[in-house]
C-alpha cells in the first residue's frame, strides 16, 4: 500500500518549517516567518484532504470494510529481536479523520495568528513552535507503533510547554507551562509503564500486532497477560489502565485536569489549537487507537467510562462559575472530552453496539471545529478588550458583528441545537449512552443542559449585558501585548483574523452533515444511524430551557445570578474555587514531597553520607593527634618502646603463634 | 676444682644485660647511659666466650666475635663521647632530658 | 670489591692536599662517577676470606644502586657543602659508612655482617652531628648513637644466642642448624629487631624522625635512602638464604611489622610540618610497603624490593634534593613555607611534585609500578586482609603527599620563597632523578633485569 | 590501524603545549591536537565499520599485544570493540568541546591545557586496554590531573573538593587493585581475553567481585560513594567539569561493565545489591537535585541520578539493558558536558550560579539559554535527544527481568523521570525564563568558540537521539559477545 507514502510529507513540511525558522528565523526570516509557516501548512492541509478523499472514497474500502493500512515501517531503535520502535505511518479511518482535523484547525490558527501575533518580538519563534507542535501532533496521529505514539506524545507535550511559556518573562505563564508539563509527564509515566507491560506480554510494540494478539482470546500472549495478575487485577487491566492514565493526563481528565485552565496563559490561538482542538483529544485518540484491546477488558472500559463522565459533569459545574472567559472555555473543553471518553467507555467493538465509538469520534470531529472557533472568537474579544475577565466585557455585539455571529453559532453548536454540528454528534453519544447505561445517560443529559447554560452565560456576558461602548478597556492590560495592539480602532482586527472565524463558523454548521457513521466506525464497517426525533426532544428542550435561563440571568445587567449563587452558597464557592483540587496538589507537592522527601534526602546527603566520609578523615586526624605522644623526644622512652616491641614479638611468637 | 656450669655463667651475663638496660632506661646522665650500654655489650661478650668454651670448643668464632665487639665498642664509645661533648657545648648539659626539642 | 678499594684511594688522595671546596667537590663527584662506572662493569662472582665476603651479580647491582645514590646525594649537597669547612671529613665519614654497607651486603657470616653494620652506623652518627653549631644536629647525633648502640647490643645478644644454639656464625652452615626452638626464635626476634631498628620499622622507628629532622639534609637523605637500602638488601639475603627453615614464622613477623609500620607511619606523617620530618615518616610508611613485598618471599618479592629501592632512590632523592637546595639557599624547611612555591620556582615545584607523586605511587611515575609490584608480591601469599589494609593506607598516604602538592600549587602565600638559583650540579642531579622516576617504571627492561638476577626463597 | 596512536597523539600534543609560548599558541596547539583526536576517532570508526562489513566478527578489532613486564606476565594488550569505540568517540568529542570552552583560560594556561590533554590520554588508554594492568594504570593516570585541575583553577572551596575527589577516587582504585590481584593470582594473567576464555572459579569471583565492582563504582558515582561528585563538579572549572562528568564517570561505568563481564556468576549473585544501590542512586539523586539551587550542583546531582541508570542497566544483566547502559553512558557524557558548558558560559557572564539570582536570561543571551534548555530537555529524556533513547532502552531491558523486585526497581527508576522534569523545569523556569534583572540584561551572548563547542555536543546528542540505530548497530554485536561470554543471553520474549 505504498501509494500512501506521500503522507510522509504532511508531517515533514511542518518539521522543515520548524527547523528553518528555529535556526534562521530570529535573524533573517522574522518578516516572512508567518507566511512561510502558513504556506507549508496549507500544503499539508491540501495533502491531507487528498488523503481523505483517496482513503474514504477511492481505495480505503476493501469489500465494504475500511482497512488498516501501514504505509511505512522503518525500524528506528531495536531493543531486542522484534521488540523495537518502528517509525511507521498507519492509515485508517480515525487517523485520516484526525489528519483532516489537525491540519485544517492548525491552518486556521496559523492564519489567525498572522493578525493576532503581529509585531510580537519572537514572531518567528512562535511560528517555529507552532510548526513543531503540528509536526508532533501529526506524527502522533500517524503512529503505527505504540512507542512511537509515546515519543510524539512527549514531543506534543514539550511543544505545548514551549507555547504556553511563550511569554517567558511572565512568571504566571512560566508557572503554568511547568505545571502543564509536569502533570502530563506524571501521567506519561503511567503510559510508559503501560507500554512496558503490554509490550512485554505482547512481545511487540507494533499496535497492529498488539491488537491482533490481544483480541484473539486463545493466543498465547492473551492467555499470559490475562493469567498474570497483580493486586487482584489482571496484567491486561493494569496495562490498559496505565495507558489510559497517560491519555487522561493529556486529555485533562479528572483528577489530572489541573494544568488545562492554567495553560490558558499561552497566546489564545495556541489555546485554540492545542488546548481545544488537537492535543487535548490525544487521550481520546489513544484510547480509540487501542480500542479493540480495551474492549477485551471490562474493568478498563468502566474506568474510562466513569472517569469520563465524572470529568464531564465536574468541569461543567465549574465552568458555570468561572469569570475568566478562557477558563470557562477550558472547562467546557474538559467537559466535552469527558463526553468523548465515556462514549468510548460504553461502546463495544464493532457492530451496532460500536455506536459509542463512532459517536465519540464524531463528537471529537465536530468539537474540534466549534471549540477552536469559540477560542478564536474569544481571542478576538481579548485582542480588543485586553482582558480575560467577563466584567470588562459586554455589549460587544455592535462593535464586532462577525465575531458575534461566529461565536453565537459556535455556542449553538456546542449546546447541541439542531441543525448545528454539535447536535448530531451529541445526539449519537446520548443514544449510545441511553442504550448502554442509564446512569451515564442521566449524567450526560444534565451535563448537556449545564453546557448550554454556561456557554450562553458566556455569550450574553460578552456580547450583551451592558450597553455598547460602556466597557472599560482601561483594565489590566496584557503586558504581553505591546502598544500597537491596545487601540480599539482595529475593531475585530484585520481580515486574517476574521477569515478563520467565518470559515470555522461555516464548518460548525456544516460538519454535522458529514455521513460520519459511514466512514469512521470501530470495525471499519459502515454503521446505519438515524436521527430519532422523539429521542432528540428531551435533550434539545433541556438545552433550550438552559439557554433561556442564561438569557434571563445575563442578557441584561441584573443580580439574579448573584442571588442564585448565594442560594447555592458553599457549593458555589467550592465550584468557583474549582473544588480545591489545585490546593490539594499544591499541598502534596509543597507540603509533603519537598519537606518530607526532598529536603531530608538533601540533608542526609550532606550530613550523613558525605558526613561519614568526612568522619573517616576526621577520625584519622584525631587518632594521629592522640598517638603523637609516642614520639616523646626522649631517647630513653624510645629505648623503652624498642624493648616493648621485642617483648610483644617474643610473646606473640613464643607463646601464641608457636 | 670443679667447673662452673654454663647455666650460671649465662645467668650472670643475662643479669648483667638487664642491669645495663635498667641503667640505660633510668639514668639521666649521658655518660652513665653510655656505660650501661657497655655493660650490655660485655654481657654479650660473656655469652660468646662461654658458648665458645663450653659448647663449641673446637673453633674460635666466639672469641673472635668478642674481640671485634670490644674493638667496635671502643670506637662507638669514642664517637659517642665526641658527640656528647658537642652536645654539652650546645646545651651546656649532658642530661638526656635536656635534649628533647624534636618530638611529635 | 673493586669499588671499595677505589673509594679508599680517593679518600687518601684527598686527605693530604687542600684545595678550594668547589674543585674538591667537582673532583669527588667525578671520582664517584668513575666509581659508579667501574661498578657497573665489574660483574664477577667471587668469594673471599673463606666465605666471609662474597659477591655476585645481584650484590654488585645492589652496590651500584648505593653508589648511584651516593653520587646523587653528593651532587645535591653541593650547595650546602660549598661553604662548609669540613668537606673532606664529611666525605670521609659518608664514604666509610658506604664501604661498611658494602661489607654488610656481601657479608658471608654474622661477624662480617656486624662489622659492616657498625662501620656504616658509627660514621653516620658523627656525620649527623655535622652542623656543629646547631643544637638540633647534636641532639640528633646523640639520639642516633645511643639508640643504635642499644640496638646493636640487642642484635649482638641475638647473635650470641644464635651462636649458642647453632655453634656457627657462617650463613651457609647456619641454615642447616636452624630448627626453630624457642631460644632460636627469641634470638631471631632480637636479630630482626636489630634490623627493624635500622630500617626504622614500627615500633623500632622512633629515632628516625628526630634524627632526620636534626641532621643536615645530605645526611638525612643518606640515612633515609642508602643505609635503609643496604640493610634491606642484607635482610632479604639473610631471610631468604639463612632463615628458610622458619620462613612461616618470619612471614608472620613481617606481616605484623608491615601493618604496624604502614599505619603508624601514615598517621604520624599526616601531621608533620617540617619537611624532613614529614619525609621521615613517609619513608617509614614506605618501609611498611617494602616489608609487604619481602613477605611475599618469592623471587618477585626480592625483585620488587630491589626495583622499589631503585625507584625510591630516585623519587626520595629528588624530593630531598629540592628540600636541600631550599634549606641551603633559602633556609626554609617547613611545608608551610612552600605555599605558593610554584609562583616563584616552577621547575623545582614540578620536580618536587613528580617526586611526591612517585612516592605516593601515582602513574605514570615509577613509584606506581614499584608499589604495585610490592603489593603484588605480597598478595601472592593470599593474605588479602593485609593487602586491603595496605591499599586503604595508600589513600591516607595520598592525603599527605597531596597536601604538599596543594601547598605548592594551590595555597595563597603573600611571601613565597624567593626565586632560587640552583647550582648546575644539583640541577643535573635533580634531572637525573626526574628522568629516572619517569623512565624506570615505563621501561620494563629494568624490572626484567632485576628479576632475572634476584633470588627467591 | 595501531591504536597506540590514540595515546601518542595526546602525548605529542602535551609535549608541544609544553614547548609553546603564549596563550595563543598553546590553545591553538591544544585545539589542533583535540581536533586531530576527533579525526582519528572518526577514522577509527570508519575502519571499524569497514572491518565489520568485511565480515570480521572478532570480538576485538585492531588488537595488538606486546609483552611489557615479562616476569609478571603483564602485557600491553590493546584492542577495541563497539563499546570501547563508542567511548572513544565520546571522549574525543568532549575533549574538543572542553578545549573550546576554555579558550580564554589565561591563568597558567600552559599547565591547564597540558593537564586536560593528559587526562584525555588516560581516558583513551583506559578504553583501549585489554589488559587489566594497563586498564588500572590508565585509570589512575586519569585521576591526578583532575586533582590539579580542580585545585588550581577551580572555584569555591576548591582545595577541599579536589582533595575529597582525589582521595575517594584513589580509594576506589585501591579496591580495584585488590580485586585485580585476586583475579591475577587465580588466573596468572591480567589479560582480559585470556581470563574470559579460561574463566574464574566461582568462589574466587564471589570473593573479589565486590572489591573490583565497588572500586569502579566509586568512579561511577555509585551510591553511597558518590559524595565526591557534587563538590568536585561544582568546584571544577568548566572544562574540568565536562571532563569529569563526561569522561571520568564513564571510566567507572565502563569498568563496572568489564568486571561484570569477567565475573558473571558473582555478578549474578550480587545483582540484587547492585540494582538496589543503583535504584537508590537514581531516586535519591533525583530528589537531592530537586533541592539544589546552585546550577552546577543541580547538574552534578542529576549526574548521580543518570549514572544510576548505567549501573542499573549493567546490573540487570541482559542484552537490552546493557545496550541501554552503554548508550546512557555516551548520551549522559554528551548531555552533561553540554549542560556544564552552558552553566560555565552563564557563570562567566553573570558570576553567579545560584538559580534564584538569575532569571530571564533568554532575553539577554538567547543562544546560551537555548543550549541550556536543550541540555535540560535531553536530560529529562525528550524524544529526539539521546537521553530518551538511552533511558528507554534501559527501561526496556530491565523490564525483561520478570522478577517482582526488579520490576519494582524499574518502576521506581522510571518514576525518577518525573522528578527530573520537576527540577529541570524549576531551574529553567527560574534561570532562563521569568523577568530579567537589569544588570543581567546587558550581558552578551556566546562567542564563536562557545557556540562551536555547544553545536558540536548538540550534534552528537541529536545523532544519537534521531538515529539511534547507528549507535545501536555499533554496540549491539559487542553486547552480544558479552552476553555470550556471560553465558546468559536472556532472549527477549
Amino acid at each position: 500500500m505504498s501509494n500512501y507514502l506521500y503522507i510522509l510529507w504532511i508531517p515533514l513540511l511542518p518539521l522543515a518549517t520548524f527547523v528553518i525558522l528555529g535556526l534562521f528565523g530570529r535573524k533573517y526570516l522574522s518578516g516572512i516567518a508567518g507566511l512561510l509557516g502558513t504556506a507549508s501548512l496549507l500544503t499539508s492541509t491540501i495533502l491531507s484532504f487528498v488523503v481523505a478523499k483517496q482513503y474514504f472514497f477511492v481505495d480505503g474500502k476493501v469489500n465494504g470494510v475500511f482497512q488498516k493500512i501501514v504505509a511505512l515501517k522503518y525500524t528506528w531503535l531495536e531493543f531486542a529481536p522484534n521488540v523495537s520502535i518502528d517509525l511507521g505511518i498507519i492509515v485508517d479511518p480515525i487517523s485520516v479523520m484526525m489528519l483532516v482535523v489537525v491540519t485544517s484547525v492548525s491552518l486556521m490558527v496559523h492564519v489567525y495568528s498572522l493578525g493576532y501575533m503581529k509585531g510580537e518580538e519572537r514572531f518567528a519563534t512562535y511560528y517555529s513552535f507552532l510548526s513543531l507542535f503540528t509536526f508532533s501532533m501529526l506524527g502522533l496521529i500517524l503512529s503505527a507503533n505504540i512507542f512511537q505514539v509515546y515519543m510524539f506524545w512527549e514531543l506534543v507535550g514539550v511543544s505545548s510547554f514551549l507555547l504556553i511559556s511563550y511569554y517567558f518573562n511572565k512568571p504566571s505563564a512560566v508557572a503554568a507551562s511547568k505545571k502543564a508539563f509536569i502533570v502530563t509527564r506524571f501521567a506519561d509515566l503511567g503510559f510508559l509503564i503501560g507500554i512496558l507491560i503490554l509490550g512485554y506480554y505482547g512481545g511487540t510494540l507494533d499496535i497492529g500486532l498488539l491488537i491482533e494478539r490481544f483480541t484473539s482470546v486463545n493466543s498465547t500472549q492473551f492467555l499470559s497477560i490475562t493469567s498474570a495478575s497483580f493486586l487482584g487485577a489482571s496484567m491486561l487491566t493494569w496495562g490498559l489502565t496505565l495507558v489510559f492514565i497517560g491519555g487522561a493526563g493529556k486529555s485533562a481528565m479528572f483528577p489530572l485536569h489541573i494544568w488545562l485552565p492554567d495553560a490558558m496563559e499561552g497566546p489564545t490561538p495556541v489555546s485554540a489549537l492545542i488546548h481545544a482542538a488537537t492535543m487535548v483529544v490525544a487521550g481520546v485518540y489513544l484510547v480509540a487507537r487501542m480500542f479493540p484491546v480495551f474492549s477485551m477488558d471490562e474493568t478498563a472500559l468502566n474506568i474510562v467510562t466513569y472517569v469520563g463522565a465524572a470529568s464531564a459533569v465536574f468541569a461543567a459545574v465549574i465552568a458555570c462559575t468561572q469569570t475568566d472567559i478562557k477558563r470557562v472555555l477550558a472547562y467546557s473543553t474538559m467537559s466535552q472530552i469527558g463526553y468523548m471518553m465515556f462514549a468510548l467507555g460504553i461502546s463495544k467493538n464493532g457492530g451496532e453496539s460500536g455506536l459509542g465509538y463512532m459517536a465519540s469520534m464524531f463528537h471529537l470531529f465536530t468539537h474540534a471545529f466549534f471549540k477552536s472557533l469559540l477560542f478564536l472568537g474569544a481571542g478576538s474579544v481579548i485582542h480588543m478588550v485586553h482582558s480575560n475577565e467577563m466584567k470588562d466585557m459586554g455589549g460587544l455585539r455592535k462593535l464586532m458583528p462577525v465575531t458575534h455571529i461566529a461565536f453565537l453559532i459556535a455556542c449553538l453548536a456546542i449546546a447541541g441545537i439542531p441543525p448545528f454540528a454539535g447536535f448530531f454528534s451529541k445526539e449519537e453519544i446520548l443514544t449510545a449512552a441511553f442504550h448502554e447505561n442509564k446512569v451515564i445517560y442521566g449524567i450526560a443529559l444534565f451535563t448537556a443542559a449545564l453546557t448550554s447554560f454556561y456557554m450562553f452565560r458566556l455569550y450574553f456576558n460578552i456580547f450583551w449585558s451592558k450597553e455598547p461602548g460602556l466597557h472599560s478597556n482601561t483594565h489590566n492590560h496584557f503586558d504581553s501585548h505591546d502598544e500597537n495592539h491596545i487601540d480599539n480602532s482595529n475593531g475585530e482586527g484585520p481580515w486574517v483574523m476574521k477569515l478563520p472565524l467565518i470559515i470555522l463558523a461555516i464548518c460548525a454548521v456544516g460538519v454535522g452533515f458529514v455521513p460520519f457513521s459511514q466512514l469512521v466506525t470501530s470495525d471499519g464497517d459502515a454503521l446505519e444511524t438515524h436521527v430519532d426525533v422523539i429521542f432528540s426532544i428531551a435533550p434539545v428542550v433541556l438545552s433550550i430551557l438552559a439557554i433561556l435561563l442564561a438569557a434571563n440571568f445575563y442578557k441584561n445587567k441584573n443580580n439574579k445570578s448573584d442571588k442564585v449563587a448565594n442560594a447555592f452558597g458553599v457549593f458555589y464557592t467550592a465550584a468557583y474555587k474549582k473544588f480545591y483540587v489545585d490546593e490539594v496538589y499544591i499541598f502534596i507537592t509543597k507540603k509533603i514531597i519537598f519537606p518530607f522527601i526532598g529536603q531530608p534526602i538533601a540533608w542526609a546527603d550532606k550530613n550523613i553520607v558525605d558526613g561519614f566520609m568526612q568522619l573517616l578523615a576526621k577520625t584519622t586526624a584525631k587518632i594521629s593527634e592522640l598517638i603523637k605522644g609516642l614520639q616523646s623526644g626522649k631517647v630513653q622512652n624510645y629505648a623503652m618502646y624498642f624493648f616493648g616491641g621485642i617483648a610483644v614479638l617474643s610473646i606473640l611468637f613464643l607463646y601464641i603463634w608457636k | 676444682m670443679q667447673e662452673i656450669p654454663l647455666s650460671q655463667i649465662l645467668f650472670v651475663s643475662t643479669f648483667l644485660f638487664f642491669i645495663g638496660m635498667y641503667g640505660l632506661l633510668t639514668r639521666r646522665n649521658l655518660i652513665t647511659m653510655l656505660m650501661s650500654i657497655e655493660l650490655m655489650l660485655n654481657s654479650v661478650n660473656i655469652n660468646f666466650v662461654a658458648f665458645n668454651k663450653y659448647l663449641f670448643p673446637d673453633n674460635l668464632d666466639g672469641l673472635f666475635f668478642t674481640l671485634f665487639i670490644i674493638t667496635i665498642a671502643a670506637a662507638e664509645a669514642a664517637v659517642a663521647i665526641a658527640i656528647i661533648i658537642n652536645l654539652y657545648r650546645s646545651h651546656n648539659s649532658i642530661d638526656v632530658d635536656d635534649a628533647n626539642e624534636m618530638k611529635y | 670489591m673493586a669499588l671499595s678499594i677505589l673509594i679508599f684511594l680517593l679518600l687518601f688522595i684527598k686527605l693530604g692536599k687542600d684545595r678550594s671546596n668547589e674543585s674538591i667537590l667537582n673532583f669527588i663527584n667525578i671520582a664517584l662517577l668513575i666509581n659508579l662506572g667501574t661498578g657497573l662493569y665489574s660483574n664477577e662472582t667471587g668469594i673471599l676470606f673463606n666465605g666471609m665476603f662474597n659477591t655476585n651479580a645481584l650484590i654488585v647491582f645492589e652496590k651500584d644502586l648505593l653508589n648511584l645514590a651516593a653520587l646523587i646525594i653528593s651532587m645535591q649537597s653541593y650547595a650546602w657543602l660549598r661553604n662548609s669547612k669540613h668537606v673532606i671529613e664529611f666525605y670521609l665519614l659518608i664514604l666509610t659508612s658506604l664501604l661498611g654497607m658494602f661489607f654488610m651486603i656481601s657479608s658471608g657470616n654474622l661477624l662480617m655482617f656486624y662489622l659492616g653494620l657498625e662501620m656504616s652506623t658509627i660514621p653516620l652518627a658523627a656525620a649527623a652531628n655535622f652542623d656543629l653549631t646547631k643544637r638540633k644536629s647534636s641532639e640528633a647525633a646523640m639520639k642516633l648513637i645511643l639508640s643504635s648502640a642499644f640496638s646493636s647490643a640487642i642484635l649482638l645478644l641475638g647473635i650470641s644466642f644464635l651462636y649458642g644454639t647453632t655453634g656457627t656464625i657462617t650463613f651457609s652452615i647456619l641454615t642447616a642448624h636452624i630448627n626453630g626452638n624457642p631460644l632460636q626464635l627469641f634470638a631471631f626476634i632480637l636479630l630482626i629487631s636489630g634490623f627493624a631498628f635500622k630500617i626504622s620499622a614500627v615500633p623500632f622507628h622512633l629515632w628516625t624522625a628526630d634524627v632526620y629532622e636534626g641532621s643536615p639534609v645530605a645526611v638525612t637523605s643518606f640515612l633515609s635512602v642508602i643505609s635503609k637500602a643496604a640493610v634491606l638488601f642484607t635482610l632479604v639475603n639473610i631471610l631468604y638464604k639463612v632463615f628458610t627453615p622458619i620462613a612461616s614464622t618470619w612471614y608472620l613477623v613481617l606481616v605484623v611489622l608491615a601493618a604496624a609500620t604502614i599505619l603508624i607511619g601514615n598517621l604520624f606523617a599526616i601531621r608533620q610540618d617540617n619537611f624532613k620530618r614529614f619525609l621521615a615518616f613517609s619513608s617509614i610508611a614506605q618501609v611498611g610497603f617494602i616489608l609487604i613485598g619481602i613477605s611475599g618471599s618469592s623471587q618477585s618479592g626480592s625483585a620488587s624490593l630491589i626495583y622499589f629501592i631503585l625507584i625510591y632512590i630516585f623519587s626520595n632523592l629528588a624530593a630531598f634534593g629540592v628540600v636541600s637546595v631550599v634549606s641551603a639557599l633559602a633556609d626554609k624547611e617547613n611545608i608551610s613555607d612552600f605555599k605558593g612555591f610554584y609562583k616563584t620556582n616552577p621547575i623545582l615545584s614540578w620536580v618536587l611534585t613528580i617526586a611526591l607523586f612517585s612516592l605516593a605511587g601515582v602513574p605514570p611515575t615509577a613509584g606506581f609500578f614499584g608499589k604495585l609490584f610490592l603489593m603484588m608480591a605480597g598478595a601472592a601469599k593470599g593474605n588479602y586482609g593485609l593487602i586491603t589494609f595496605a591499599a586503604l593506607n595508600m589513600v591516607i598516604s595520598f592525603y599527605y603527599y597531596l597536601r604538599v602538592v596543594k601547598a605548592i600549587f594551590m595555597d595563597e602565600n603573600p611571601t613565597p620563597i624567593q626565586k632560587i638559583q640552583v647550582p648546575t650540579i644539583s640541577k643535573i642531579a635533580m634531572y637525573i632523578c626526574v628522568v629516572g622516576v619517569i623512565v624506570t617504571g615505563l621501561a620494563s627492561v629494568v624490572y626484567n633485569y632485576i628479576y632475572s638476577i634476584s633470588i627467591g626463597l | 590501524m595501531n591504536l597506540t596512536l590514540l595515546i601518542l597523539l595526546p602525548l605529542i600534543t602535551a609535549a608541544l603545549i609544553l614547548l609553546a609560548k603564549g596563550l595563543q599558541q598553546i590553545r591553538v596547539i591544544g585545539l589542533t591536537g583535540a581536533i586531530a583526536q576527533l579525526g582519528l576517532a572518526g577514522w577509527l570508526l570508519k575502519l571499524f565499520i569497514a572491518e565489520r562489513a568485511a565480515g570480521n566478527n572478532a570480538t576485538h578489532l585492531f588488537e595488538s599485544n606486546q609483552t611489557w613486564f615479562k616476569a609478571l606476565n603483564i602485557n600491553y594488550h590493546i584492542g577495541i570493540d563497539g563499546i570501547s569505540l563508542a567511548m572513544i568517540l565520546l571522549t574525543s568529542v568532549i575533549v574538543v568541546a572542553g578545549i573550546l570552552v576554555s579558550w580564554s583560560m589565561d591563568k597558567l594556561s600552559k599547565e591547564y591545557f597540558f593537564l586536560l590533554v593528559l587526562l584525555s590520554m588516560g581516558a583513551y588508554g583506559f578504553f583501549i586496554s585489554l589488559d587489566l594492568f594497563t586498564l588500572f594504570f590508565f585509570l589512575e593516570v586519569a585521576v591526578i590531573p583532575k586533582f590539579l585541575l580542580i585545585g588550581i583553577w577551580g572555584s569555591g572551596d576548591k582545595t577541599k573538593s579536589a582533595m575529597k575527589l582525589a582521595l575517594m577516587l584513589m580509594g576506589g582504585s585501591a579496591l580495584v587493585m585488590v580485586g585485580l590481584f585476586g583475579v591475577y593470582y587465580n588466573t596468572h594473567t591480567f589479560d582480559i581475553v585470556q581470563i574470559t576464555q579460561q574463566g574464574i572459579p566461582v568462589a574466587i569471583q564471589k570473593f573479589f567481585f565486590p572489591f573490583a565492582f565497588l572500586g569502579f563504582g566509586v568512579f561511577a558515582a555509585l551510591f553511597p560513594f558518590h559524595t565526591w561528585v557534587p563538590d568536585g563538579h561544582a568546584s571544577a572549572p568548566t572544562a574540568a567539569s565536562m571532563f569529569l562528568a563526561g569522561i571520568s564517570m564513564k571510566l567507572g561505568g565502563y569498568g563496572c561493565l568489564r568486571i561484570v563481564a569477567l565475573m558473571p556468576d558473582a555478578a549474578h549473585t550480587y545483582s540484587w545489591i547492585i540494582i538496589t544501590l543503583a535504584t537508590i542512586a537514581i531516586i535519591y539523586g533525583a530528589f537531592a537535585t530537586m533541592m539544589q539551587t546552585d546550577l552546577k550542583y543541580i547538574n552534578a546531582y542529576s549526574s548521580i541520578s543518570h549514572c544510576g541508570f548505567v549501573i542499573l542497566g549493567i546490573g540487570m544483566m541482559n542484552k537490552t539493558s546493557i545496550n541501554g547502559a552503554v548508550i546512557q553512558m555516551v548520551s549522559h557524557g554528551l548531555m552533561t558536558a553540554l549542560f556544564f558548558a552552558a552553566i560555565g558560559m552563564i557563570y562567566s557572564r553573570t558570576h553567579t550560579r545560584i538559580v534564584t539570582q538569575l532569571g530571564g536570561l533568554l532575553k539577554a543571551m538567547p543562544f546560551i539559554s537555548t543550549v541550556f534548555v536543550i541540555a535540560g530537555l535531553c536530560s529529562l529524556g525528550l524524544p529526539g535527544f539521546s537521553g530518551f533513547v538511552a533511558e528507554m532502552t534501559v527501561f526496556m531491558g530491565s523490564w525483561q527481568n520478570s522478577d517482582g523486585a526488579y520490576r519494582l526497581a524499574t518502576i521506581l527508576s522510571g518514576a525518577s523521570i518525573v522528578v527530573t522534569a520537576v527540577y529541570i523545569l524549576r531551574a529553567t523556569g527560574r534561570a532562563i525564563m521569568g523577568p530579567i534583572s537589569d544588570e543581567h540584561s546587558i550581558l552578551t551572548d556566546a562567542t564563536w568558540n562557545e557556540k562551536l563547542a555547544a553545536v558540536l555536543l548538540i550534534v552528537g546528542i541529536l545523532i544519537i537521539g534521531l538515529a539511534p540505530f547507528l549507535i545501536n548497530h555499533l554496540i549491539m554485536p559487542s553486547t552480544d559477545a558479552i552476553m555470550v561470554q556471560m553465558g546468559k543471553v536472556i532472549a527477549v520474549k
